[in-house]
């Protein structure tokens, strides 16, 4: 048995600057928070992101001014608001944004997942998406082309191998066997393209736990490099089956991303003021607030 | 993800809200036993009013792999896990978007839309103001996926002036670009079949694919109409009054679907 | 609720000679046995059959004279022997069979599900499978081509849409929610490549029953056309979790295949001989020989 | 799916048979923490030995989409229930062929053959007889893919003539055809590295990448071997003999991984 349980500063001491990361999390469940706290507090800078519809992990990374380049299919905190961070930054152009659909994400990520450097979709063809991609950087991922056997016209897309990609699961053994809860998004694909791969874990289960229901398992242990065990390690985003997302919290983030000071404030009270998660799951009302949110066992929030 | 702002009574009818003839009108777009692509909000409520009335075996898929979910508590995102509670299938965006819509079984998807064109060409990503200052907002996600290879697409959005101008600031999801026919832009899906605003419900013509007025919502003026579209619509000479949700659907809407006027407000 | 619980006898009637149609099973295990006896009992023609790796349904429909063409990755009946009907028909060129592999069959498969017309594979390159296709009427299947983005060589294969799909699943409920117990090698990809899909269910079970396990869901009930309720439907061949294979019936099938008139005996005794898979069942030995081969609960066979 | 027959006896010494010297050369192939897709017979068998010996971090994947099993009896192929027992994980081709296999993450694989040629050519499909008749086998199956994709490929076989020919009668999965490199051949695996029979273990030439002999079975004999070989076999100065597995090899060998010696009869 291969022991990969790490902490999440122990990994993210290995992520050069300048890489290429792939978050797992979708507007506000299954973010990798306790991931990109730490990237913060390690100030690991000119990243690329990638991620199919943006949530709360992302906009955190672009408004701690640590994203040179984003990837995105869209994407904003439900009813909490628009991802401020990131449209600021596109705003202000500090940031280089390339922007997909939910499904050419999930196809680009596809393509790395299965080792093809490239895919066709019918999706993208006569929108300004596929403009703006071909005007800018973009265009060396994508190229209009036909079916050789139908003479139908395509998008091409470049297939997407993230330097690491991170996913946020609620099951997962020491050898990194993961089993997810509730609907995945583009999970599997988007962690089977990584180039290295590192899962964080709401709980860690013993592998005969795995090999009870082994067709529930997304992620297979030998493609995972890392697992971190951080329980909590989503929140303000849910978990489901897990926790709820905490709506106050995702209120006060939205209200401090509004305004690029006070959005210093609360990466000086939550991130940098905070050693490590729990810490930062103290400040968010510890122990008591957690159970408040802890999910019923049969609705899952 | 698709968006789809909260919108105030515009109607003059003491006890009817205009989200709730928008509602039991998406619900009749909806035919039994096809598959739906549903967006969060008043689609969510149009879908499951037709499935609780004459469209029992619809299939209503969402973007993040979730299948006809019954939700018992109201949900504020397609992320949110109140809209797993007890689907048939949970998978992911390459089951739903790739081996259902791309694949050619969705019957009809729903879209959100900032900007609406005179050609059903749908804005979900950037706002232009007076200044020249750009707003980005959500972008795609599922949109312009669903925009391009959905059978059909319906619109559902607040009628507004600078909502439907006569271009689009973004062309984020395409309609009938240039009045083109769909086939011309290598599109599979046959593109937008019906704007339902708070004040109308808009068609598309067969030849021209513009806009066309369908029906006007009760107590709405055609001036009032006019005033409110930013592009030239074209008018039948008799024009239709929307019908009123019945009694029953009123019923539904209210007491089971959306209590607390969450989405109906 | 939709119900679509058909009889087999029902179904086989509505599928015309000469139609493609894919079945989901490999080798010695969830064979489309039921389905396949009856459409030999009802003698439909002139079929196209597509499998990723070829197991006993296929060995009998051919066996039977009913395959025109047939598209395969290879395949046997593992260590009971080669599908003999298969090789003697490619012997004797009654069968015109297009050679691919494993992959290459569910890739085909994988574009037909989504919707793609083509889709690439390093696969297949610098053999004779290659050579055979593109000398034959394989040749429309198949293209070399190069990556626009890295120029490398590929094979781009057409996307393989059957008429109609078969699976054999453990269970399903009667709007046809299908949950595979066990491997499911291309199950997936062939059940959503198809126009249309029919699965048989060893149980039907209540929708409720689908709805504590949403995740083990493989194939939605909306795509599902039919659900044909036949315990013990694969038998000889195995179903995991259900009941093991019949050693001594694919020892018995195998020896009269690898003659052609003792062939004609089988087919004879066990399908033109039975009114419907009941009768079979009862031939092979009725409850008694059942109730022997069921699968134990924690070993699954 | 992988063809690998079964292999009486060969050698001289009284108590070890030849397949247990094939499982053991088998084993010492594999690196721990490797990758590994597994054929059945000798293949799973060597898989098993090298993960209860020096490579316990061993990942075996099975073309039919299960990992790491444990089989409590011996299965009959690789779509017998018998060999999905304790898995870690259960998926399907997709994910074991393609994002496995074809991602580049699988380091090694095993193969049987009908035939093998002296450039690593394997030929599963078909056998042409003197008559000129020809007898179709089991085709490709995973074999091509394993061929064309995996890292190295490790050949086990029977030595005989006719199965070691100039040309195989079937190219059905590469090595490096004509003496060209994998490079020119547009594959991404890097080719056959080993072809374990009951006579001796070989390798290809890195330049001319033809096979040559690279140790010699305890009691075999090099006449022996040439009279066995049908195409021109390189022969180093000294020839090794291959290592007799450990008193703990065979052990687990005969006492735990196949005592009934369905695969090493």
């Amino acid at each position: 048995m291969v022991d990969k349980v790490k902490s999440v500063s122990e990994v993210v001491h290995t992520i050069p600057s300048g890489s290429h990361i792939a978050l797992g999390g979708f507007a506000i469940a299954r973010n990798l928070i306790a991931v990109v706290h730490e990237l913060i507090r390690q100030q690991k800078r000119d990243l690329t992101v990638s991620q199919g519809v943006v949530g709360l992990d992302t906009d955190l990374l672009v408004g701690a001014g640590l994203v040179r380049h984003l990837i995105m299919g869209g994407g904003s905190l439900d009813r909490f608001g628009p991802a401020h961070c990131v449209n600021r930054a596109r705003e202000t152009k500090s940031l280089h944004c390339e922007d997909y659909t939910s499904l050419s994400v999930c196809f680009r990520y596809l393509a790395g997942a299965l080792g093809l450097s490239f895919i066709p979709i019918k999706s993208l063809l006569a929108s300004e998406i596929l403009e703006r991609l071909e005007a800018g950087p973009g265009a060396e991922n994508v190229k209009r082309s036909k079916c050789p056997f139908t003479g139908e016209e395509y998008v091409l897309l470049r297939a997407l191998t993230p330097d690491v990609s991170f996913v946020h699961v609620q099951i997962a053994d020491r050898e990194g066997n993961c089993q997810i809860n509730g609907p995945r998004w583009e999970n599997e694909e988007q962690a089977k393209a990584g180039r290295r791969l590192v899962v964080v874990a709401e709980e860690i289960v013993p592998t005969e736990y795995i090999q009870r229901s082994p067709e529930r398992t997304i992620i297979p242990g030998h493609r995972v490099e890392a697992v971190i065990h951080q329980p909590f390690g989503a929140l303000p985003t849910a978990v489901f089956g897990c926790y709820d997302y905490d709506a106050d919290h995702l209120r006060l983030y939205v209200e401090h991303a509004k305004e690029p000071e006070r959005f210093k404030e609360y990466l000086k009270a939550f991130v940098f003021g905070c050693r490590d998660h729990w810490e930062y799951l103290e400040k968010l009302g510890g122990l008591r607030r957690m159970e408040e949110l802890r999910a019923d066992p049969i609705l899952g929030y | 993800m698709q968006v789809t702002e909260g919108t105030k009574s515009r109607n003059r009818l003491p006890d009817i809200r205009a989200t709730e003839i928008m509602a039991a009108a998406g619900a009749r777009e909806l035919r039994d036993g096809e598959v739906i692509i549903v967006g969060l909000g008043l689609p969510e409520v149009a879908t499951v009013l037709a499935k609780r009335t004459h469209a029992p075996r619809l299939a209503a898929l969402l973007e993040v792999g979730v299948m006809n979910p019954a939700p018992r508590d109201t949900p504020v995102g397609l992320a949110d896990s109140r809209i797993f509670y007890r689907a048939t299938c949970w998978s992911g965006f390459l089951d739903v978007m790739g081996m259902n819509l791309h694949r050619g079984v969705v019957d009809a998807g729903f879209l959100g839309a900032l900007e609406l064109d005179r050609y059903g060409n749908v804005n979900t990503t950037l706002l232009k103001q007076e200044s020249g200052k750009i707003r980005y907002v959500n972008g795609s996600a599922g949109g312009n996926d669903v925009a391009s290879l959905a059978k059909r697409v319906i619109v559902i959005m607040r009628h507004e002036k600078r909502k439907l101008p006569l271009a689009v600031a973004y062309l984020t999801s395409p309609g009938f670009v240039g009045g083109r026919s769909r086939e011309e832009l290598n599109l599979r899906g046959g593109g937008p079949s019906r704007v339902i605003t708070d004040m109308a419900v808009l068609g598309f013509d067969a030849k021209t694919h513009a806009v066309s007025l369908l029906s006007l919502h009760p107590g709405i003026r055609l001036e009032e109409l006019v005033e409110n579209t930013g592009f030239p619509l074209h008018i039948p000479n008799d024009i239709p009054t929307t019908p009123l949700p019945s009694a029953e659907e009123l019923r539904l809407l209210r007491e089971e679907i959306d209590p607390k006027g969450l989405h109906l407000k």
